[in-house]
């Protein structure tokens, strides 16, 4: 991991929404990098912002009501953020990719599966019918669709909920994309086709060096599958950490209640610990830092002001005040 | 085998829908105080009380109420739907008379309502709340509006009157003669003779009517069409397809407009069902020999058979587009082939 | 014949459709005229429009050459009535023949008005009087009376007893047997075209559309200049109006007084008003238990005396006429119309005091949804009311469709007050006899012939008088009879509105066939 | 709501339109003695077919009567029909959809089936029938006009009560021992009507184009009463005299309009999947 | 633990749950097939399995929600199978129930006041005691405060309309409370908040519960005993402890192992369940799950296999045992 290539760098993104509540601020200067090969997890609760910050990067923000208002993504030197219309429809499906959670409702009804998985060859790859619906075919061959011939020819309402999940990850994997964001791709499905996801994921960013963004509120699947975690909390990354060591050692106390709520098949079963308190309605402003109101460690200066991205180690960083000193140490 | 069994469901549910709707006019007819003999004998006539019997005996109103509902319920299992009263001739003929002229306007109409409709539908969703939507809303709110026998009052007055943009009442103007009837509709009639001109003279006879016809429909149908576009272009699959890369031209025809369309099938259907049974207005006002002026009389006059076989005539209609529309609907959406 | 008729006409009239204004030039005439029938079978037709046609491709034994006077022979060549006017025998003319080439003989005559009698159709009663008749000889027809009827002649002049191709019916089912209301199935025939010997045939009738006409060759009198009719069936005045000023129709017969003002100053449109035989009338039911306070004979002066018949000529429009009473103007015998200055309030609040009503009374008015000659019923109502609300009667309109029970309480004599029309079914003012006490409409005003026996009795002398001048001596005793009583009151005669192209002439209001195309030439 | 009513009454123009036309006219017609200039009915034929002016703001008809007095005083009469057939039409409907969909199996097949019947009817036929079967008055024209627009509602409520009755909190109310009524009452008709509010404003405008054009055949309520329909009616014998048949069309048109335009903006409004859209 | 030592709750004899499909081509679904199992007063019933096993299905018909097409449920040694009228109304207020979601759970238009009066109006107990007291009362032992009487549920968050929905299917003080996914849609950190509540009113209250999940871990964490469903059939029941000592059906085992545990090295070995689960309406022949099994054998695909005790109270159908 000596020379470690970036290639993605998303600097102080914000996002707002308008609603008739009030404007909600789902993505608050948010900041991260994702390096090639990476399988970088994001996890958090619903309403962190996680789906907002990954449509973010592909400028897929339903506008109204939502908006980019501040920040910068760079790929591969280019600002996605002010990117024309035009650029990033070259961009979407191309270089990135996405999946999302529902694999019942992401697939058109209408449309057979092959076609929908030639769709973005033909478009990004100017193939011809014929020779894109054969990589097509191919592809679901490769996402481990038994019969992909006679499936391509079928509709997504013909399909279980694994095997359209599948065809997704065919469809966003078609043109070799250098980045997938997975967007809760197996909060739908059951557990052990959960696992076959996973597994499936997990070996095509091993055999095609996609770097993978993989949002969900599962920390189980995030410590399977991921190199690296992110954790959000109201918009804000509160900590980011290599899988291994967030879950040996979560240091914001946000993670640790996480950690700590998760039940856990073990022989006596102790009774669950849990984070006080509700997420701040979303139209709220907090002073200082966010998770203070239910934080056990909530001191004075976390209610007033908001702490910053403290740097751990070198791949390590929390958002918390009680880590303030351990900053110049490091 | 299953589809046979559809089939014959489906045949069965319309002969009971059928006799239904009989039922439910006969009964509504006899409830009616006046009797037909009134209505279809001359005054002078009236006072002649052997005339009266004869009239009534000839067409059965004699008989006791049950009597004549068996037999005409027995007749029309026979596709015998009796005599008119007012016109002496077998209904069945009449029906046959005017009914193509009804359906060739009212397709005319739909035809424009649709394309139209569903052309300002895409463009007020795309455009949403832009000037131009509002306008595309405020058409189709004054379509749906405009009370349709005062707007075919406005279109006469303006455009044939005063402008002489486009003829007026009627089917063919006076230098063509009606053409040997094969469908009865003068268009393709026309066009089956090779008469070019004529089938020209006989769309543009169109034009009007079938405009005031539209109006409501059209409306209809920009509101369905919009608000079925808005609901498509924020489902999760057109986020997939955007995510793909796809442009805005692409994402709508290719993705949205399919799945948007759907519902509209049924607007279009439905539609279609009420101008069939909404044209009375429009045929008096365009001097139409349609359905719905036949309608009009059998009504004025009281004349049971007929008005019997006009509601049975468009309840059947308004059930094959039902059914048409249905077997579209498996055409354009897989999920419900499948079902 | 109908469908190649139809592509020669095609082509000739493919060139006229270069022209704005299409006919003119051509020998083609359209004319347009109301709907309301479905039949061009004569012994069928009974209503408004037929006769037009039929008075062009039929002949009748006795015709009205003009809208006012007597009938005329037409078929006949001379005709007598015996003594006791119990008979009336008639000798055809010579030389005439069908269309189809037929000559015409006096058992044509037989067939057709048999046929005509045992239809039972609308129009039979015409034949009522005629017992029996017999044809001596080849042009002979001898017509046995049951009563002596002075309107016999004019009742050969309706259309229901055109003289029918006997020939030509029979092959095409036809029957003039005493069961021809069930055998007879020649309507269909006749509804696609004619068999008579009129100057024109009918080679098509789409019914509600329009019906072609065309030169008969075999024509056995002088023809007109006119090749062609096309009849466009189109109900609606401003319809007619629009396309009369276009120049799409030359004739348009059912013009409204004020889509007439429309083309008033149109330079190639010529407008004629004038009165109808067809006239609107108040009844009030001289049976107490339906006509209420209305029954009392005062009342109805006082209503008479406060109808406002000059609004009432207002509102109707130009040439509408008040007549003097049941027997319209226009008719043999008719004594014209009414004063101008009847109407008088004063007189009216005074006979409504006198009959115990000072401060008035409530009633209901019925109206149904007819039109009399393009008028709505109601709109007389509305003006009627608005007329008895100046004496204190408060008119309550209440409005019952023709087809929904107003017809049939009507025929029973049920209507306690309403406003109807009477549209005169044969040229004749014997027509108007059935408003007399005990006729058939008296009864539905429940006047019975013993509540006024003198006026009653004049009834059958009207009908025995055979000789005009005594026919007109007992017409206007009837006249003055019920200038100022009874339970009618003629508001007004509907006057009839015609616009035609100015390329054509002869065109005139007629009231027998409402409009005579075998008069018209084109200039 | 309230606020989101006053969001919408700033953003949307054509709703406010709405407001503010319909507004108008029922204020109109409630307080027609005081605004309208002429009596209604009363004739004078020394001022016949006058075109508008300042005397007669929209001219005078054949008897002389002043048309704006009348459009007026007839607001009463087509506000009133359309009103109250959306109310019956409604009622009955929603309550027959919501039984049908409701209870469901044969009895929901019987009871759809017989609304089809209906609905497969020509409309305009059916209420002439109608009419012609009780005499036509405006209480009859209104009944024939309920009779033909209950089923509308009663699929609409079918279709709604279908979904709702899925919902868990109906479950969680069987679960309680509710009965069936008490759950049709009080938790599946309350949730399913939205979208039949959202209907009955809309139809307003239709019932009264529906009613005027009843009138305009000859049925609705008896001359001389100034109804729109009958006097666009009327007007047409008039036709050169644009007045006579245009203001009360005119009217039936911008009331049609108004209730359109509030339709569809409650629609917005109360429609969750365009709402989220706002 | 054997069972007659505790006093038995409801017993579930041989029930059958089949849905006749629309038309005749989607077949009838067999959604629960012959399943019997006791639950015992005060315990925990935890059931497992994939989505569209019969789940809730069969929760739904232990309290009568549903009928059953054959078999027999006692509620306290009363057959409720075929109750009716009043006298299901009132077994109704033995067994209540709590959903998964708790948006859809809560009549949006009515206020936590009137939703929480509800089961009183009902029953017709507005006269037997102090309504608003026992109201505030239910309020205080899920945790919520008397403010939150007059609010609408789209007011609230998921975990305080979970809680109304506890209190809800607490009022009538029932003797067993079936949990249809009650936590599944709510955030980690709220669904530790409710579990922890739903095992203190346990105790409190002495009630019984019959706890659904998809999800094993949480089903263990709560469940005393544990039944893992799969396609209508119920394939193995133990206790939790014997469940974590030994998973003797293979497809438990591989249910287990699928679940990805935080902390756990990535790539641990993991038993592969090929395919999806097979269609109820058309279920594989004899062992349901030998399609996906790695251990099927012939026997498998032909014999059904039965329920068997294979250690004291530990169930299994398999042929292996
Ligand atoms: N279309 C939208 N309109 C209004 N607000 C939105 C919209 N989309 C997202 N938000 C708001 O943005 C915030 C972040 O939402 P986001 O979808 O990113 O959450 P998430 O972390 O993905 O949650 P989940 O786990 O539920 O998917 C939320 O507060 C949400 O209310
Ligand atoms: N009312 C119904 N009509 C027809 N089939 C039904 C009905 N309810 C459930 N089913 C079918 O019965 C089977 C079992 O459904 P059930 O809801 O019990 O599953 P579940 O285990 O609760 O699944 P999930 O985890 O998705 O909630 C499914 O195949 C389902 O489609
Ligand atoms: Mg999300
Ligand atoms: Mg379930
Ligand atoms: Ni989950």
């Amino acid at each position: 991991m000596s020379q470690i290539e970036t290639i993605l760098e998303i600097k102080d993104l914000c996002v707002e929404f308008k609603t008739v509540e009030g404007t909600v601020q789902a993505v608050d200067h948010l900041s991260y990098t994702l390096h090639k090969g990476e399988k970088l997890g994001i996890v958090g609760e619903s309403g962190s912002g996680k789906s907002v910050s990954s449509l973010g990067m592909m400028q897929l923000i339903p506008n109204p009501p939502g908006k980019i208002t501040g920040g910068e993504i760079f790929y591969k030197g280019q600002d996605l953020v002010k990117a024309s219309e035009k650029e990033m429809q070259k961009i979407r499906g191309n270089e990135i990719s996405m999946i999302f959670q529902e694999p019942m409702t992401s697939l058109n009804p209408i449309i057979k599966c092959g076609k929908q998985i030639a769709e973005s060859l033909r478009l990004h790859r100017g193939m011809d019918k014929k020779s894109a619906m054969t990589e097509a075919v191919r592809m679901m061959r490769a996402v481990g669709i038994a019969n992909p011939e006679v499936r391509a020819h079928e509709y997504p309402h013909q399909m279980s909920g694994g095997m359209r999940q599948r065809v997704m990850i065919a469809m966003a994997l078609a043109c070799r994309p250098q980045i997938l964001i997975a967007d809760e791709p197996t909060t739908a499905l059951d557990v052990t086709i959960q696992a076959q996801i996973l597994d499936l994921i997990r070996d095509l960013n091993e055999s095609m060096e996609t770097s993978v963004i993989f949002i969900t509120h599962d920390l189980g699947v995030v410590s399977e599958l991921c190199d690296t975690v992110i954790v959000m909390y109201t918009g804000h990354i509160v900590e980011k950490a290599p899988a291994q060591e967030l879950f040996a050692e979560p240091k914001h106390p946000y993670t640790v209640g996480l950690l700590n709520a998760i039940p856990r098949i073990t022989k006596d079963r102790p009774p669950l610990e849990t984070i006080e308190g509700m997420v701040p309605n979303p139209t709220e402003r907090i002073t200082g830092c966010s998770f203070s109101p239910r934080c056990p460690h909530a001191t004075a200066r976390c209610r007033e002001t908001e702490p910053p991205m403290i740097q751990l180690s070198e791949q390590r960083t929390v958002r918390c005040w009680l880590y303030a000193d351990k900053e110049k140490e490091a | 085998m299953e589809r046979l069994k559809f089939i014959g469901k489906r045949l069965v549910y319309l002969v009971i829908m059928l006799i239904g709707v009989a039922t439910l006019v006969f009964i509504l007819t006899k409830m009616v105080p006046g009797d037909p003999v009134t209505a279809n004998l001359s005054q002078r006539a009236l006072g002649d009380p052997e005339i009266v019997a004869a009239y009534k005996a000839k067409y059965g109103l004699d008989q006791p109420i049950y009597v004549q509902y068996v037999k005409y319920i027995q007749n029309l299992l026979k596709l015998d739907l009796g005599t008119s009263i007012r016109t002496n001739k077998p209904v069945l003929d009449e029906l046959s008379r005017c009914y193509p002229a009804t359906i060739e306007l009212a397709l005319f109409a739909i035809v424009i309502a649709a394309i139209l409709g569903i052309l300002f539908g895409i463009i007020s969703a795309i455009r949403r709340n832009s000037v131009i939507d509002q306008i595309v809303r405020a058409i189709s709110v004054t379509g749906v509006s405009i009370p349709s026998f005062w707007f075919a009052l406005l279109v006469l007055y303006f455009v044939y009157y005063k402008l002489h943009l486009l003829p007026g009442p009627g089917r063919l103007s006076n230098s063509f003669s009606a053409p040997a009837t094969v469908t009865g509709m003068y268009v393709i009639d026309s066009l089956i003779e090779g008469n070019i001109p004529k089938a020209l003279d006989a769309i543009s006879h169109l034009i009007l009517p079938g405009t005031v016809l539209a109006a409501f429909t059209m409306g209809l149908i920009t509101r369905t069409t919009r608000s079925n576009l808005l609901d498509v272009m924020s489902t999760d699959y057109i986020r997939t397809a955007r995510a793909k890369g796809l442009g805005r031209t692409g994402l709508i025809m290719r993705h949205a407009l399919g799945n948007a369309l759907i519902p509209v099938l049924t607007v279009i259907g439905l539609g279609l069902g009420n101008l069939l049974g909404g044209m009375v207005l429009v045929e008096t006002i365009f001097n139409w020999p349609g359905v719905g002026q036949f309608a009009y009389e059998s009504v004025l006059s009281n004349d049971f058979p007929a008005i019997i076989g006009v509601a049975l005539l468009i309840a059947l209609n308004y059930m094959i587009i039902n059914t048409v529309v249905d077997i579209l609907y498996g055409v354009i959406d897989p999920r419900v082939r499948c079902n | 014949g109908g469908s190649d008729s139809g592509s020669s006409t095609t082509k000739e009239t493919a060139a006229a459709e270069s022209g704005d204004s299409t006919n003119t030039g051509s020998n083609t005439v359209v004319v347009a005229m109301g709907a309301g029938f479905s039949t061009l079978d004569p012994g069928y037709t009974y209503e408004k429009y037929p006769p037009v046609i039929i008075n062009a491709c039929y002949e009748t034994l006795f015709k009205f050459y003009d809208n006012e006077g007597a009938a005329e022979p037409c078929l006949v060549d001379t005709y007598e009535f015996s003594g006791d006017a119990m008979t009336l025998t008639v000798t055809l003319k010579d030389g005439i023949t069908f269309a189809s080439g037929n000559p015409m003989t006096s058992a044509d005559v037989l067939f057709s008005i048999n046929r005509c009698k045992n239809l039972q159709g609308n129009p039979s009663f015409i034949c009522d009087t005629i017992e029996s008749m017999e044809a001596p000889d080849e042009k002979t027809v001898v017509f046995h009376l049951t009563q002596p009827d002075s309107a016999v002649l004019s009742k050969l002049t309706y259309s229901a007893t055109a003289i029918l191709d006997s020939e030509v019916v029979k092959a095409n089912g036809g029957t003039d047997a005493e069961d021809a209301a069930a055998t007879d199935t020649a309507q269909a025939y006749l509804d696609t075209t004619s068999a008579g010997s009129g100057m024109y045939v009918m080679t098509s009738y789409t019914p509600d559309e329009e019906v072609v006409l065309e030169k008969n060759p075999n024509y056995w009198g002088e023809a007109t200049n006119v090749d062609k009719y096309i009849i466009k069936i189109q109900p609606d005045s401003n319809t007619q109006m629009m396309t009369l000023s276009t120049g799409d129709i030359d004739v348009a017969m059912n013009m409204t007084d004020d889509t007439m003002a429309e083309l008033a100053g149109a330079e190639n449109v010529e407008i004629i008003n004038g009165a109808t035989k067809t006239v609107g009338f108040v009844m009030m039911n001289m049976n107490e238990e339906y006509g209420g306070p209305v029954s009392d004979p005062n009342v109805q002066k006082a209503i008479r005396k406060a109808i406002d018949y000059t609004g009432i000529q207002t509102i109707i429009g130009e040439g509408t006429l008040t007549p003097y009473s049941i027997i319209q103007s226009g008719f043999m015998g008719s004594k014209g119309e009414r004063d101008a200055d009847y109407t008088n309030l004063e007189e009216a609040k005074a006979l409504l005091a006198e009959a115990g009503y000072p401060d008035g009374f409530d009633v209901d008015l019925t109206v149904c949804d007819l039109d009399m000659e393009g008028v709505v019923l109601t709109d007389l109502a509305q003006k009627v009311k608005d007329d008895l609300s100046q004496i204190g009667i408060n008119v309550n309109i209440v409005s019952q469709p023709w087809a929904a029970g107003y017809g049939d309480d009507y025929r029973d004599g049920k209507l306690g007050f309403t406003v109807m029309y009477w549209g005169v079914d044969y040229n004749d003012p014997n027509a108007q006899l059935e408003f007399l006490p005990g006729a058939s409409v008296g009864l539905r005003a429940g006047w019975t012939a013993e509540m006024a026996p003198e006026l009653a009795g004049l009834y059958q002398e009207a009908m025995k008088a055979t000789d005009n001048d005594a026919r007109i001596v007992v017409l206007e005793q009837i006249q003055d009879m019920t200038y100022e009583d009874g339970p009618f009151i003629m508001i007004a005669q509907a006057p009839a509105h015609i616009g035609y192209n100015t390329r054509l002439e002869g065109v005139a209001i007629s009231d027998p066939y409402a409009l005579d195309l075998t008069l018209i030439h084109i200039k | 709501m309230l606020r989101s009513l006053k969001k919408m009454f700033k953003s949307n123009y054509l709703f406010t339109l709405g407001v503010i036309i319909c507004l108008a006219w029922i204020i109109a017609a409630i307080l027609a003695p005081v605004i309208a200039p002429y009596d209604p009915v009363v004739q004078d034929l020394t001022a016949r077919l006058q075109a508008p002016s300042a005397q007669h703001w929209f001219g005078t008809d054949n008897f002389g009567r002043d048309i704006f007095s009348r459009v007026i005083y007839g607001g009463r009469y087509s506000l009133l029909a359309g009103c109250l057939t959306v109310v019956i039409a409604g009622a009955i409907g929603t309550f027959y959809g919501a039984v049908a969909g409701y209870v469901g199996g044969q009895v929901d097949n019987v009871m759809m089936r017989l609304s089809e019947m209906i609905l497969s009817f020509p409309s305009l036929i059916l209420a002439m029938i109608i009419n012609a079967v009780m005499g036509s008055n405006l209480f009859n024209t209104m009944f024939a006009l309920v009779i033909v627009a209950w089923p509308t509602y009663a699929r609409l409520m079918r279709s709604v009560v279908l979904s709702v009755k899925e919902n868990e909190y109906v479950t969680a109310s069987e679960a309680l021992g509710a009965s069936k009524i008490r759950i049709l009452m009080k938790e599946v008709i309350p949730n399913s009507i939205t979208s039949v509010l959202i209907m009955a404003t809309t139809d307003i405008g239709n019932q009264i184009l529906m009613f005027s054009t009843l009138s305009f055949l000859g049925l609705g309520s008896a001359p001389p009463t100034p109804e729109w329909g009958m006097m666009v009616s009327d007007g047409v014998d008039y036709f050169n005299k644009f007045w006579v048949a245009g203001f009360p069309g005119l009217a039936i048109f911008t009331m049609a309009v108004g209730a359109n335009f509030i339709g569809d903006g409650l629609r917005d409004l109360l429609d969750p999947k365009l709402r989220k859209q706002f | 633990m054997a069972a007659n030592e505790k006093d038995m709750l409801m017993k579930a004899d041989h029930v059958k749950v089949y849905f006749k499909g629309k038309n005749k081509r989607s077949g009838t679904v067999k959604a629960v097939d012959d399943i019997s199992f006791e639950i015992m007063r005060g315990e925990t019933f935890g059931v497992v399995g994939e989505s569209g096993c019969g789940k809730s299905t069969l929760g739904r018909t232990l309290i009568r929600l549903l009928k059953p097409t054959d078999g027999h449920i006692y509620l306290e040694g009363q057959d409720i199978a075929t109750l009716k009228g009043a006298e299901l109304k009132q077994m109704r207020k033995k067994a209540q129930i709590i959903f998964q979601d708790p948006s859809a759970c809560l009549n949006p238009r009515r206020t936590v006041k009137q939703i929480l009066m509800e089961p009183f109006e009902i029953h017709q107990m507005g006269g037997q005691m102090d309504v608003d007291a026992r109201i505030m009362e239910l309020l205080q032992l899920v945790g919520l405060d008397s403010y939150h009487l007059s609010r609408y549920p789209h007011e609230l968050s998921g975990g305080q309309k979970q809680r109304i929905g506890i209190a809800r299917a607490l009022a009538l003080e029932p003797d067993i409370i079936i949990c249809d996914e009650a936590v599944s849609a709510l955030d980690v950190s709220v669904q530790a908040q409710v579990l922890n509540l739903l095992q203190e009113l346990k105790e409190k209250l002495g009630l019984t519960y019959f706890f659904i999940s998809h999800n094993l871990n949480v089903v263990y964490q709560v469940s005393d005993r544990v039944g893992v469903m799969y396609l209508g059939k119920m394939v193995e029941i133990a206790a939790y402890d014997q469940l974590y000592e030994k998973r003797y059906h293979p497809y438990t085992e591989a249910l287990l192992s699928a679940i990805p545990q935080v902390g756990q090295e990535t790539g641990k070995k993991r038993i592969h369940l090929e395919g999806e689960v097979p269609s109820p309406s058309n279920p594989p022949s004899g062992c349901r799950f030998h399609t996906r099994c790695p251990k099927a054998c012939d026997k498998c695909r032909e014999e059904v296999p039965e329920l068997k005790e294979i250690e004291t109270g530990h169930f299994v159908a398999c042929h292996l045992y």
